[in-house]
């Protein structure tokens, strides 16, 4: 391994964990379509492979052979970056994440940090698709999209926070590594609140049911990608998948102790995706069981419950860890 | 309690009206001229708020009737408000005033009929699309009359 | 008695103009077309386009998604098709609203003259190759109100079908069948290569 | 609501010179029911004025009945309200019937009793699965709800498809009776189906009303009050939601509503979450009288005329009537005039989704565009009976 240089090193795990994320996102959409059906006493895709398992090979490749339509009025060069600009963000908040110890493509000092920066950067491409479709449930929905991304960015920090503190540190890593001995999850009373606020701010942050009002499927039609065919529109969809896998992953690192588990070293990162994709099968629930509720109410959530609930949680949580270091050590 | 014979004595002092025989519904037919009056005085003074629908009838030479069906939901009373417009004649005034509901019955009335309902806000086709041409319910429209370019 | 010609019937004739109007085919298609052809016609690569050709036409069968377009009876028979009991998403289809997602129109219900344009709009809305199935009488020939003077007389006067699936209205057994059809149609789909000639069709 | 009263189609609000936004939803749109345009006007988020564009599936029913004789017309009757095509078939016949006279047996009458009932089951049950689906999105939670509502809809049919042969227009009545008896068996199976349906509503109730967000989304939204109802006519468990204790059931008793017990819920706040009430008490009411028909289904004939089969069989003298029948939208009226022939002479069909799809201009302006698709599925319209 001394012979390679860092870069090319880099490259190859950047492709790598690429490459894998993208055969990840595109099965996770039919676990969750297979999920759904069980839930709606129906089957889900059954007759495409064994299983329905070749569905996503299908759908992808479908998607590829459709006509690229853009609509008269709309801007031309925004509209066909757009998806671009959606996609990079989602895929790129996977590049802090470490696999297993120092299996990652860079472990940042700052990694949380900029996971929750680059995550909130895909409003900037939802907003530009919704902008430049020239289409009004578009618009509507790139508004809404804005309103709720910025409400919810922030007590999503301040839950993500809660481990970040118990930790001691913003590396990723090193948050894996103190959860050694205990997950956070399990950490009395503040590790259940923050992995609840956690989980709601994440599906609000990923816009999806309750909080889905950008893609509102009964009002907005399909929202900011109503007007995306083709592989535009499958690249959308590739983003979303993965900004929800994500975050379904950095939930699992920061309560669910991340590679920790029974078993030889090696099976850590089996273990790591496994609780991913609890948490997305949770998110997931979430999403099939509940009704969309109104902007204004999303935001009344956001501003007057979520945001002072995560803040007094990260306050108290500072101030267990003050007094634990202080009697303890 | 209202009754139908209070209804029956209190509308039979106007000018023009004619009631005919059987209590539910009473059959009540009035003059154009003093169509919205009548339905106001039901409403008002006897308590027949529920409107259930407007509509015409084509009598060929004798011309169109226009049918209206109001309810005292309170009393269980019902009342068919008829009126002939006369051989030819085409307008009737609005209900649109009295009774919020004959607005879209209306102007489905003009739809179908061409009456021009006089005092009406908003009159114009409900169901055929604008550009239509002619008058379906009329005896002498043709049920199948093509219109281009689908047919 | 001497059996009726066909050609003289009025409504026929109307069919026929109507036909004679259309476009057919799909410039999305064609220009896909013209590239394959040379790489068909290039020694050797006929390969390369039949074999991708029979995998294309699986991956288009495979996801074949409706736009949840409903228009009158028929349209709740094909809410139970998609619902739990039939469950069409076994197939790989999923319902989407907005017609630019879709591959396939089910044209489930009468089609009225004011609704003709609106449904030659989503049609053209959605991205090419797509696919349509007339449900029940009314759209494939006006049905039961053919007589009426609002009623199109069938919705292929309006734009191309690919199934027809009889019935007032078909049960979803009816259109679940309708709808293999129509997978079987796609797999038969030309557009990576060589056109072959036309499937027999059945009486 | 302040807009409530005011009898204009665009309520003006007072937002200082802010722009407006014109979007149009439908006629296709997911959660238009079918097949309705509205022109919303929009300040932000909030609905300004709404202009409804209804006509699309303008069928001709009422110039159709014309050129169609008495026995011709029922099975298209049906395909007027088609999610409850038993209630619009009994209209029309009822309306022959009583013009002609025509007696109609005891067992014959208690079947379409029966035959309305369970419709009115399978009606809201659709209703319930399409108004969550609207709130819910067909990628959500409204979709799960959805397939459960067609899962025990589903049921029902069956039970149709048992009698009638058919699952969604049946063809069930004709003029002196009704088409088909029971089946061996049927019974059984009935009492089997709505015991089972008796026990789901429990489980929705629990999904519903014990999630906030539906009664949020639902509590104070499009409220109709008393008076706005009644003048606009709209009737049903919309009607009934406004606090008018109207049912054509009891107080116009038809076929043989005054043989059977049961009870009409009436609600007085006329927002969503009244008429959500309303129709979960209906459906448990209308289980109870199918117990009662079941209990107590007299012998006899089905058909005062049976075999009815040409064109000719039956006649009708001249006269005129009205016939309402509350079906599980509300009254469906139908005014028949005879001329004596062997069609009628004008039939106008009064559908209740018509007026009470005319009562949105006036309660929509003021909510939200997301209010919007609940308030039209909480009106549960049906097009076929809107434009018929």
């Amino acid at each position: 391994m001394t012979g390679w240089p860092d870069a090319a090193l880099g490259a190859v795990a950047g492709v790598s964990v690429l490459l894998g994320v993208i055969g990840l996102v595109t099965y996770v959409t039919l676990l969750e379509r297979k999920f759904a059906a069980r839930m709606q006493s129906r089957i889900g895709p059954y007759r495409v492979g064994p299983h329905g398992l070749l569905q996503p090979i299908a759908d992808a490749v479908k998607l590829m052979m459709k006509e690229d339509v853009v609509p008269r009025n709309a801007d031309r060069r925004v509209f066909s970056i757009a998806p671009v600009v959606f996609l990079i963000p989602c895929i790129l908040i996977f590049a802090t994440i470490p696999f297993a110890p120092g299996l990652g493509v860079a472990d940042l000092n700052i990694g949380i940090l900029f996971f929750l920066a680059v995550s909130s950067m895909e409003v900037v491409g939802l907003f530009m698709a919704g902008w430049s479709s020239n289409n009004k449930y578009a618009l509507l929905s790139a508004m809404r999209a804005v309103n709720q991304i910025i409400s919810y960015d922030l007590p999503f920090l301040m839950a993500a926070l809660v481990p970040v503190i118990l930790a001691g540190s913003l590396k990723l890593g090193e948050i894996a590594a103190a959860q050694d001995a205990l997950w956070f999850i399990a950490y009395p009373v503040l590790g259940q609140l923050g992995f609840i606020a956690y989980i709601i701010a994440s599906v609000a942050a990923e816009n999806r049911v309750p909080f889905d009002i950008l893609e509102a499927e009964s009002e907005l039609v399909a929202g900011f990608r109503v007007e995306y065919s083709g592989m535009k529109f499958a690249l959308i969809q590739l983003g979303e998948y993965a900004h929800v896998l994500g975050t379904s992953f950095l939930g699992a690192l920061l309560f669910l102790g991340a590679w920790a588990g029974p078993g030889p070293e090696w099976l850590g990162p089996v273990w790591f995706i496994l609780k991913a994709l609890l948490i997305f099968l949770l998110i997931t629930w979430i999403r099939w069981s509940f009704i969309r509720i109104r902007v204004d109410q999303i935001l009344q959530i956001s501003w007057k419950l979520l945001w002072p609930v995560s803040l007094v949680l990260v306050i108290a949580t500072a101030i267990t860890v003050v007094i634990r270091s202080s009697t303890g050590g | 309690m209202l009754t139908a014979a209070d209804v029956r004595s209190r509308l039979a002092t106007l000018d023009g009206v004619t009631i005919a025989e059987g209590d539910s519904p009473l059959t009540v037919t009035v003059p154009a001229a003093q169509w919205a009056t009548i339905a106001t005085r039901l409403k008002d003074e006897m308590g027949f708020g529920f409107f259930s629908f407007l509509s015409a009838v084509d009598w060929k030479e004798e011309g169109l009737e226009v049918v209206a069906w109001i309810d005292n939901t309170d009393a269980r009373l019902s009342v068919v408000l008829k009126t002939r417009l006369g051989a030819g004649g085409t307008t009737c005034p609005s209900l649109a005033e009295v009774y919020r509901g004959a607005n879209w019955m209306e102007r489905e009335c003009f739809d179908m009929f061409g009456i021009s309902f006089e005092g009406h806000p908003d009159l114009r086709r409900i169901l055929l699309p604008d550009d239509w041409v002619g008058y379906p319910l009329l005896k002498l429209y043709d049920v199948d009359t093509p219109y281009p370019p689908y047919r | 008695m001497p059996a009726p010609i066909w050609k003289e019937f009025k409504d026929l004739q109307e069919w026929n103009e109507l036909h004679k109007q259309r476009q057919t085919g799909d410039k999305h298609s064609e220009t896909f077309e013209t590239l394959t052809e040379g790489l068909h016609q290039f020694p050797g690569g006929f390969v390369l386009t039949t074999v991708t050709d029979n995998f294309l036409n699986w991956a288009r069968k495979s996801s074949v998604w409706p736009v949840t377009f409903g228009l009158a009876c028929c349209a709740i028979e094909m809410m139970a098709t998609f619902a739990s009991r039939f469950d069409v998403e076994r197939l790989g289809m999923v319902p989407w609203a907005s017609p630019r997602h879709a591959d396939l129109m089910i044209i489930s219900g009468t089609v009225t003259i004011k609704m003709a344009p609106m449904l030659l709009r989503i049609y053209d809305q959605m991205p090419d190759p797509k696919w349509a199935v007339s449900m029940g009488s009314c759209s494939n020939s006006g049905g039961p109100f053919r007589h009426g003077y609002h009623v199109v007389k069938g919705v292929d006067r309006v734009i191309p079908i690919d199934v027809y699936v009889p019935g007032c209205p078909p049960p979803p057994e009816s259109l679940l069948n309708g709808l293999l059809l129509l997978q079987d149609q796609i797999a038969h789909f030309h557009k990576t290569g060589k056109k072959a000639p036309p499937t027999e069709k059945v009486d | 609501m302040a807009t409530d009263l005011t009898p204009r189609v665009t309520t003006e609000l007072d937002y200082a010179g802010a722009e407006r936004l014109t979007m149009n939803m439908g006629p296709q749109h997911p959660s238009a029911h079918g097949v309705f345009r509205a022109i919303l006007t929009l300040e932000g988020e909030t609905v300004v004025g709404v202009d409804a564009v209804i006509g699309y599936l303008h069928r001709c029913h009422e110039k159709l009945a014309e050129t169609l004789a008495y026995v011709q017309y029922p099975s298209i009757a049906s395909k007027t309200d088609y999610v409850a095509a038993m209630t619009s078939e009994l209209a029309y016949v009822m309306a022959a019937e009583r013009i002609a006279k025509i007696e109609v047996p005891k067992r014959a009458e208690h079947l379409r009793v029966l035959v309305a009932e369970l419709q009115r089951v399978a009606s809201h049950c659709l209703w319930l699965g399409t108004w969550c689906m609207d709130m819910g999105g067909a990628l959500g939670g409204g979709a799960t709800i959805f397939l459960y509502c067609i899962r025990e809809r589903e049921l029902v049919l069956d039970l149709f498809e048992k009698l009638t042969g058919a699952r969604l227009l049946y063809g069930f009545h004709q003029v002196g009776g009704v088409r088909y008896d029971m089946p061996e068996g049927f019974a059984a199976d009935c009492r089997q189906t709505i015991d089972l349906i008796e026990a789901r509503l429990l489980e929705y109730e629990a999904m519903l009303e014990d999630n906030t967000f539906f009664l949020m989304r639902t509590k104070g939204v499009g409220v109709i009050s008393r008076q706005l109802a009644e003048e606009v006519g709209i009737s049903g468990p919309l009607l009934r939601a406004s606090g008018v204790d109207f049912d054509l059931r009891r107080d116009a008793p038809y076929s043989s509503y005054q043989d059977f017990q049961f009870k009409v819920p009436v609600e007085t706040d006329g927002d969503c979450l009244a008429r959500y009430r309303v129709r979960m008490v209906e459906f448990r009411e209308s289980i109870r009288i199918v117990r009662q028909i079941l209990d107590g289904l007299p012998e006899g004939p089905i058909s005062s005329r049976p075999g009815v089969k040409a064109v000719a069989q039956v006649r009708v003298p001249k006269g005129e009537t009205y016939t309402r029948v509350e079906g599980p939208r509300g009254e469906v009226g139908c005014y028949l005039i005879a001329d004596g022939g062997p069609k009628p002479y004008r039939m106008k069909w009064r559908g209740a989704s018509f007026s009470n799809l005319a009562v949105l201009p006036f309660i929509i302006p003021g909510h939200s565009v997301a209010d919007v698709v609940a308030i039209m599925g909480s009106v549960d319209p049906v097009f076929g009976e809107v434009d018929r």
